[in-house]
């Protein structure tokens, strides 16, 4: 699985994506949210509020409970400002 | 219908003429541009960047702009948003719709700009003269 | 405020520098450009002469300007249109507006091209390929 | 009184404008559509349908019962279709 981040997401993890090989139990973005805090504190301090995130999987904006599989493509970023 | 996501700068007048309006018989074209202010919340901007998620970007640009044209009668439309460092005064955002009749023109220019702020991955990192920070959807929904 | 009422074409890009948007802030600029269509009423048309009322016109232009700026915050504003012989695809009438928060700029703009089509002393001579006729309000109102 | 005319109103009568001296007992539009008409063929068929014209006094838009003086500027013409 290809995991994106943007804006203060991706500074405060530190890396722009990773790719990673999703186990077999994590079958949400919610629990992946657990299971990529678990990599560093760099990635526990970004992804610690939830409430301030947004995601998407494959170009689509997604839930929290949203279903994923390890050929997706996951960003996870702060709400969007464009325009 | 055209979704043009750039770094660099745009100019309207070239813009229009690509656009061809006599061709489609256009009698209204409706132009929003978005421009990086010299002040934002009370503090003087110093830059502005803007960064943004290819492939998603121009995915909800594009589904942004059926939308419009499933809602309106268009003749064309256009949406040319910028990223990168940008200064005060400088283009961010054109959106350009044209049609035969102004009406349909302003109301689908209005829809794709506010869904532009809502549902396009950009995030802008503005820098005022002692410090820097992610913009909130709050501080730019209104802009 | 600017009120031109002018023979000659304008280019929108030339204006958007003279009104000197970073100057005053404003991060949002709405444009409206209106051109002779080629087709009207399913009529092929082969030009618009449009005639008018020198200091009226310009009279009332000013006024729904200034009306525009007590309803909405405006920071500039710009109308510009043409009279004389046109032909299909040339521009008729330029209407600008910019402001700190796009809102503003949108209504403002819609407005101003409203109290055009009914309170600016215009007429337009029609020219199709097979007669030449004064346009009626019902004709150009949606335009 | 200067009065002037506007598209096929100006084409009817035959001219842009003319100057008139107004008799005393001409006091309002409606009354000043009456005296013009009898000035000619040309002018009587441009006024003939009042419904289908509209009416200044300097350069502000004004109704058919509108008084005027003699040093106004009178203009006659169809609804506008400008924009």
């Amino acid at each position: 699985m290809k995991v994106v981040y943007f804006a203060w997401v991706r500074e405060r993890v530190g890396i722009n994506y990773e790719i990673i090989e999703l186990p077999e139990d994590i079958k949400s973005i919610e629990t992946l949210l657990s299971f990529l805090s678990l990599k560093s504190p760099a990635h526990k301090d970004a992804l610690s509020n939830r409430k301030l995130l947004k995601f998407s999987v494959n170009f689509e904006f997604v839930e929290i409970t949203q279903r994923i599989k390890n050929d997706d493509e996951v960003a996870i970023f702060p709400p969007v400002t464009g325009g | 219908m055209v979704v043009k996501i750039q770094r660099e700068d745009f100019n309207i007048s070239d813009e229009l003429e690509l656009l061809n309006l006599e061709k489609n018989n256009s009698g209204g074209c409706v132009t929003f541009l978005g421009k990086v202010r010299s002040k934002n919340n009370n503090f003087i901007v110093k830059s502005l960047e803007i960064e943004h998620y290819p492939i998603m970007t121009q995915k909800q640009l594009e589904s942004i702009e059926s939308q419009a044209f499933k809602k309106w009668q268009l003749n064309s439309s256009l949406i040319i948003h910028r990223y990168g460092k940008l200064l005060p005064g400088d283009n961010i955002v054109l959106v350009i719709t044209t049609s035969t009749y102004r009406q349909s023109s302003f109301k689908a220019n209005e829809f794709i700009v506010e869904q532009l702020k809502t549902r396009a991955t950009f995030w802008k990192l503005e820098e005022t003269l002692n410090k820097k920070y992610w913009l909130k959807p709050e501080q730019t929904l209104n802009n």
